[in-house]
């Protein structure tokens, strides 16, 4: 016994990558005999034992651990394949360890008597390899390794009911769109390379590491080094220009978007902006602040008027990384990476009790045969009554969200909020636009998520059916929102309730900033938050519960919002059917201009061809037909007379005789 | 007889073995090519596990290793001096690899033309014949000899292509056939000019030997191709650059390059499944491979000026071929187009002239020859079964053939760059060796790299759209139910062919220490020979 | 008036001969040859050659006509058949081209007697002059008795030993084949 | 007294007939009478020439002895139709062309 706990911190957070990856391979080879998905359960259970026991409480606070073996070779440069415990790491990989446990659990339930249920836990592992291995990646190129194979579990996952037009749409757009950000992140791994000669974190970034004793070379490949990962951060995680294919991502199994696009993979760009986070000069970190800050707004503007339960949620968590993102931009990556471990929770269990409704309306639908949206907030309503469990759960979990004392999204976001003003108040003037916006996000977040609760639990159920059986979900899926709902609460990451500074994950970065801390922020933001909040609610109550609906349907700015701003059919307009008529037009010019030419060519060479054979044939060869053919024809004539007619030889030889006689008579 | 020997006549026999068997003992044919290529393999196998990666010089003959070398031609000239021809093989890390592709190829398309029916004695000989062709291109260490199997190579794939291909066959032959041959052509020039600037240093006697070529110390003072201070031009074009571009047109028709692709998506479109095999995964490699080899190895000073438009060449066909696979309906073409974007790849990688570049240009080659093998094999799948490969005309095969859809899916994610497959190494190590050639001043800008990356983009855009457009969402056919009684899953056959092939891709993907492994020295001495003009 | 009687005879016989050639019935044509080969003996006399001309009656008329006549008609019937040639036409169509030939041999000898026009060889003017030519009064017959039996004896017996000759030979050519 | 002249027209006439009967005629019999035609004018000029020589009375001999061969000549050219005519089965010296080459 003692043998087996004496695992390395090494070894172990090795165990935790790769029995996941064992998983999906032994039900890859069984296929569709293993549809219970107990393999992965009890490979899950077991990564997040290891992470827990071995690898966290091992290193956490304590000097970074790293063990590389050399993978393969490049000229005078060795690649490896390596694992890096620090603190992020470690945390990093827990975080997803335990959100991915509770969702394992949960799915069993959910998604049970699915055909295709099989292949679910088969992407399911695959998922959980490939975020944990990009947890503990040593070098960046590893780490882009994973980057990619999140993104392609990713696709499979959305594409799950691959035969639903809507979900190949969407996981093909996602892939794409996250391909954008690959690029970015490969060329920044390219522009490192280049400049620093290594792509190993530690020998970047580690005490004396290359980064900080070679002369950076020019500022502007610095920038673009930065700008590149950030790109790549971007993508993932759902910033401005590239978040659209998040809201659309909702078309995978619910369960799915809980694990990946609520908690994990769209933080792993945070990740990312905290792991090379030395990288960025002043310039890049202003970018990322001004693109988290228009992130989160537009976003929260969105979620204002979606009816589809799952989209609200989306937009939140885009609104939600960015707030991280602006974290990072503002400097305190800390305050990003706790924002990002709470919010993994609370937005997981806000997926999961709209998984939760989401079941119950279906099962109402079918029961029914009706022809209703199952996740359309427009049709339920007074779900209460049915579903206490989980309208507590989603309340605690709202409120989390909206950053309500007591819970552990009021810790993070104050966090954030608070560095962000700091920050601003070290720069001044125009800065101070970015936490301002970010407060008046937060408001905009309590009043939609606030709608979503009035509008889902308060009131009557909109559709009208006889026999309502709604019931509250099973244990197997109620367990994990449970357990869940409890890590939303303050306790789990610090003993006050008030002051985030206590947090154990920030005690744990322990960064400095670069900014003088201000006290009588941290007093007066949390109350004109909160107090703002609960005015947004209250406003909301008196919308949607008691139905003092103030605004017409053809309000613009409604309209925006429910159009996600347009962008979509932008892109569409602009990007893909640009590209789609370049590649249309490039084909045309390779078929008739490129093509053409050697057609051309050929036709030309085959004319000049066909010319040469007609003077060959009729001029060069008629010439020698010609002679040929009058010695034929005489021949023939000749040998006409040959015919062996007495009587023509006799005249012929009579005729000459004549012919001669004339001739020497004319003679 | 040496090991190389016997790879590369091994076919050979196999092809007097099928002459002479009577026609009507048809079904051993495919057995006695089958048979040849399985041992050719196991010999490029033992060739494999047998070499090390001596650090040498590039134009060394130490450097290479299983080296043959018999006098073949000596033929006293007069005046002109000695010719002197040599039966001169050898192997490097460059070719070895390659040697290895191609014998694993072959397998496979032999294994692909298990249900050949047309005249079966001529298609196997003629296949077994290239073979020996290809085999001996990659071994050939001598100009001439290299020349001679490099049009010996040409004959049995005109007829491949023209007897047993689709419905434009004639067409596509012929333009395959006269396209390359303009190449070659052009080629033999170079070759004759090379010969008349090389002399052997230890007969004094003019020599095709490669090796000699590479030499500076060799080359006749005065002579058309002499390496230092040559003051001969064409047009105002230095003569080692017209050699080199020459030698380059030659070689970039092959791998394709973008204003001289034309040929390929014809070629590919019409052949028949496993020429098309051979096409992708074989005969573009030639291209490369004669790039790295000669190009580079014999006229370094010319490549070192000329690889700014190397590089934008390479960038421009990576996106050219990308869109128009874009625009493709035919999923044959559409694989035939995404061929010429992923071999813009190996020449903007060779262009950089970094250890990273050239190393990834080599491994993306090795990758398309498996990737791009799988890919024609996979469309000649469902060709097989209803005759019809328009994109359009297919929906939803996934509900229909569920291991056909893992398969495809795989070969394409592992085409489109997903990290685990041989083609991440490849494209990755491009970009960052092209990345990294601004830093290393080889003259190729960094937006090169940028704009070669959109390629990547791209090829994501296009396999996920056809995966979307066939094999996604509910099941519509153009043939109806009849094509859903004839499309069946995948057989035994078809899965022992595809799985080791793309097995080989994940394997490359993850270890890609077993190509970089014997090839590394061998891209260093090349760096060696090239570093000094830049 | 001798020279119309002459022409008279010229007349029948070139008619009979043109008649001869142009019939299409050969047996007509045969009996008309009996007309050309008299009006050829009266042209004989007219030269004065009176034993010739009786010598061609006899020879010609006596024996070569009556061994045609009978030679055919004693053979056998088919033969006979295709020598009536029972053609609806009276006359043969001719054959341009042999008309052609025999015109323009007609007309290059009517040239060459014209040309020639009683330029006589120096033999005949010597013979004139001192003459020894025939005269209508001479006994030919004698003349040529004696002749035959001293100046030309020889040819005489050659040409009967050939004649001999000819008719045996003549005799074992249409003699029937043996029946084996 | 004729004069020679009108012998030779005559004879000459007679002649070309003759040549007429050999080279046209389909029937050897009428090619027989053809070659008598061109015999007779032969002899015609014989006697017609013969006139002017009482010496040695030449041309009348001649005369004589060209009679008598054309009577032999008839007889063997009579027995050589008859023996062509049983092999052929025909007198037509067209359909006899076994000199073709």
């Amino acid at each position: 016994m003692s043998d087996l706990l004496n695992i390395s911190p090494i070894i172990g957070s090795m165990l935790v990558v790769l029995l996941p990856f064992l998983a999906f391979l032994i039900q890859a080879i069984l296929g569709k005999r293993s549809q219970s998905g107990n393999i992965a359960l009890v490979s899950i259970i077991l990564s997040t034992i290891f992470s827990l026991i071995f690898v966290f409480a091992e290193v956490w606070k304590q000097e970074p651990i790293s063990a590389n073996v050399s993978w393969f070779t490049i000229g005078t440069h060795t690649f490896t394949l390596g694992i890096l415990l620090n603190n992020l790491t470690v945390l990093m990989q827990l975080i997803v360890c335990i959100i991915a446990l509770p969702v394992h659990i949960y799915s069993k339930s959910y998604m049970k008597g699915d055909p295709g249920i099989h292949r679910y836990w088969m992407y399911l592992s695959l998922f959980c390899f490939a975020m944990l291995g990009l947890t503990i990646s040593s070098n960046l190129l590893m780490m882009y390794i994973f980057w990619e194979l999140v993104g392609f579990a990713s696709y499979l996952l959305i594409g799950f009911w691959f035969t639903k037009e809507s979900a190949v749409q969407a996981n093909k757009k996602a892939f794409i769109i996250n391909r954008i950000g690959d690029l970015g992140f490969l060329l920044g791994i390219a522009s490192v390379y280049s400049m620093y000669g290594s792509l190993n974190l530690v020998e970047l970034f580690g005490k004396d590491g290359l980064f900080y004793s070679l002369p950076a070379s020019s500022d502007g490949w610095l920038t673009f080094t930065g700008i590149c990962f950030f790109i790549g951060a971007m993508a993932k995680s759902a910033q401005f220009p590239l978040h659209v294919w998040l809201p659309d991502a909702m078309e995978g199994p619910t369960a799915v978007s809980s694990l990946i696009h609520a908690a994990t993979m769209v933080a792993a760009g945070v990740f990312l902006l905290s792991t090379v986070f030395p990288l960025f000069n002043q310039t890049v970190l202003l970018t990322i602040a001004i693109i988290g800050c228009i992130t989160a707004l537009i976003s929260a503007y969105f979620a204002i008027s979606q009816t589809d339960i799952k989209k609200i949620l989306a937009f939140s968590t885009i609104s939600q990384l960015g707030f991280m993102v602006v974290a990072v931009g503002v400097g305190a990556w800390d305050a990003a990476m706790f924002h990002l471990a709470t919010h993994a929770f609370f937005k997981c269990l806000l997926f999961l009790s709209a998984g939760a409704i989401i079941h119950e309306m279906a099962h109402l639908k079918e029961a029914n045969k009706l022809d209703i949206d199952p996740q359309d907030i427009n049709n339920m309503g007074g779900l209460k009554k049915w579903m206490p469990k989980t309208f507590i759960l989603m309340s605690i979990a709202s409120l989390a969200l909206a950053g309500f004392p007591l819970t552990s999204g009021f810790l993070s976001k104050d966090a954030i909020l608070i560095s962000a003003f700091e920050w601003a108040a070290q720069l001044n003037g125009l800065y101070f636009l970015i936490p301002i916006t970010l407060t008046l996000v937060s408001i905009l977040t309590a009043f939609y998520i606030g709608r979503l609760i009035f509008k889902v639990f308060f009131g009557e159920l909109k559709i009208k059916v006889e026999r309502i059986h709604l019931h509250e979900a099973n244990l197997s899926m109620l367990g994990p929102m449970i357990f869940l709902g409890i890590c939303s609460i303050f306790l789990v990451f610090s003993w006050n309730p008030i002051a985030y500074h206590h947090s154990f994950i920030l005690t744990g970065f322990s960064i400095t900033y670069p900014f003088a801390e201000i006290h009588s922020l941290h007093i007066i933001l949390p109350i004109i938050l909160t107090i703002s909040s609960a005015i947004a609610w209250v406003i909301g109550w008196n919308w949607y519960v008691k139905g003092k609906y103030p605004l017409n349907s053809g309000n613009k700015l409604l309209d925006i919002s429910m159009n996600q701003g347009y962008i979509n059919e932008f892109y569409n307009k602009i990007f893909v059917k640009s590209t789609l008529n370049l590649s249309k037009g490039l084909y045309w010019f390779d078929q008739n201009i490129v093509d053409g030419f050697v057609n051309f060519l050929a036709t030309i060479v085959r004319n000049l061809a066909h010319f040469s054979a007609w003077i060959d044939r009729y001029i060069v060869d008629g010439l020698v037909n010609t002679i040929a053919g009058t010695a034929y024809y005489i021949g023939h004539l000749l040998r006409w007379v040959q015919n062996g007619r007495l009587q023509n030889y006799l005249g012929f030889a009579f005729t000459v005789v004549l012919i001669g006689i004339i001739y020497l008579i004319i003679k | 007889m040496g090991a190389l020997s016997l790879l590369i006549f091994l076919p050979m026999i196999a092809v007097i073995g099928i002459l002479l068997l009577p026609n009507r003992m048809g079904h051993s044919f495919k057995y006695l090519a089958l048979l040849a290529t399985v041992l050719q393999f196991g010999l490029a196998g033992y060739l494999y596990i047998n070499f090390n990666g001596s650090a040498g010089a590039f134009s060394e003959v130490s450097t290479y290793q299983y080296v043959e070398q018999l006098p073949w031609i000596r033929l006293d000239l007069g005046s002109l001096g000695k010719l002197e021809v040599d039966y001169f093989l050898g192997v490097d890390g460059f070719s070895l690899p390659l040697l290895l592709l191609s014998a694993f190829v072959m397998l496979m398309a032999v294994g692909a033309s298990w249900n050949i029916e047309k005249s079966k004695k001529g298609y196997f000989a003629l296949l077994m014949l290239l073979n020996t062709a290809v085999m001996g291109i990659f071994c050939a260490l001598d100009f001439f000899l290299f020349y001679v199997f490099y049009e010996v190579m040409l004959l049995p794939l005109y007829f491949l292509i023209g007897i047993w291909g689709g419905a434009r066959r004639e067409y596509a032959a012929i333009k395959f056939f006269i396209y390359t041959l303009f190449g070659s052509v052009f080629m033999l020039l170079v070759i004759v000019g090379l010969y008349f600037s090389v002399q052997n240093p230890n007969t004094g006697a003019h020599t095709f030997n490669m090796l000699y070529m590479m030499n500076p110390e060799n080359y006749v003072p005065g002579s058309f191709f002499d390496f230092l201070g040559n003051a001969n031009e064409i047009f105002g074009i230095p003569a080692r650059m017209i050699g080199f571009i020459v030698l380059f047109v030659a070689f970039a028709i092959k791998i394709p390059i973008v204003p001289l692709h034309t040929w390929l998506p014809d070629a590919h479109v019409e052949a028949p499944t496993p020429v098309s095999i051979i096409l992708a995964g074989i005969l573009l490699k030639i291209g490369g491979y004669g790039v790295i080899r000669i190009c580079l190895g014999i006229f370094p000073d010319a490549a070192a000026d000329a690889n700014w438009w190397l590089g934008l060449i390479g960038v421009v066909s990576i996106i050219y071929g990308a869109l128009n696979a874009l625009a493709q309906t035919d999923l044959k073409r559409l694989i035939a187009y995404s061929s010429v974007s992923h071999m813009g790849f190996v020449l903007l990688g060779i262009s950089s002239l970094t250890a990273e570049g050239i190393s990834g240009a080599m491994f993306q080659m090795l990758s398309h020859g498996f990737l791009s093998a799988a890919l024609f094999f996979l469309v000649g799948v469902v060709y097989d079964r209803v005759h019809d490969r328009y994109i359009y005309n297919f929906r939803g095969l996934a509900s229909i053939m569920p291991k056909y859809t893992a398969y495809v899916a795989i070969a394409f994610f592992a085409s489109l760059g997903l990290p685990g497959f041989s083609a991440f190494i490849g494209e990755a190590f491009v970009i960052i060796g092209t990345f990294n050639a601004e830093s290393m001043n080889t003259g190729i800008p960094r937006w090169m790299a940028i704009f070669g990356s959109l390629g990547i983009l791209l090829s994501a855009a296009y396999f996920l759209w056809t995966l979307q457009r066939m094999f996604f969402g509910t099941t519509r056919l153009k043939g109806g139910e009849e094509w859903v009684k004839e499309l069946k899953d995948v057989n035994i056959r078809e899965q022992i062919i595809l799985f080791p092939t793309l097995a080989l891709a994940l394997l490359l993907g993850i270890m890609p220490s077993l190509v970089f492994g014997v090839l590394n020295n061998s891209v260093l001495s090349l760096l060696d020979l090239v570093t000094p003009y830049l | 008036m001798e020279l119309a009687i002459f022409y008279a005879f010229a007349a029948l016989v070139i008619g009979s001969a043109l008649l001869v050639v142009s019939l299409k019935n050969t047996a007509r044509s045969l009996f008309l040859f009996f007309i050309v080969l008299f009006g050829m003996a009266g042209l004989f006399i007219f030269a004065l050659a009176d034993f010739v001309a009786i010598t061609q009656i006899m020879v010609y008329v006596g024996g070569v006509l009556i061994l045609m006549i009978f030679a055919f008609m004693l053979s056998n019937k088919e033969l006979l058949a295709d020598l009536q040639n029972t053609s609806s036409k009276f006359l043969s169509i001719p054959n341009w081209q042999s008309l052609l030939l025999s015109i323009g041999f007609l007309a290059v000898m009517s040239y060459g007697i014209i040309e020639w026009h009683d330029n006589f060889p120096q033999w005949i003017t010597e013979n004139i002059r001192q003459g020894n030519i025939i005269k209508s009064s001479d006994n030919n017959i004698n003349q040529l008795g004696i002749k035959f039996m001293t100046q030309y004896l020889l040819p005489f017996e050659v040409i009967s030993i050939f004649l001999l000759a000819a008719l045996i030979g003549a005799a074992h050519l249409s003699r029937k084949e043996d029946p084996k | 007294m004729i004069s020679l002249t009108h012998f030779l027209f005559v004879s000459a006439c007679l002649f070309c007939i003759g040549l007429y009967a050999i080279i046209a005629k389909r029937n050897s019999i009428m090619i027989l009478i053809g070659i008598e035609f061109i015999i007779n004018a032969a002899i015609l000029n014989l006697v017609a020439f013969g006139r002017y020589d009482k010496i040695n009375y030449s041309g009348q001999i001649f005369a004589l002895f060209a009679i008598v061969l054309a009577a032999a000549a008839v007889a063997v050219g009579l027995a050589i139709i008859l023996n062509v005519y049983r092999k052929y089965k025909t007198i037509n010296p067209e359909n006899i062309t076994d000199l073709r080459d």
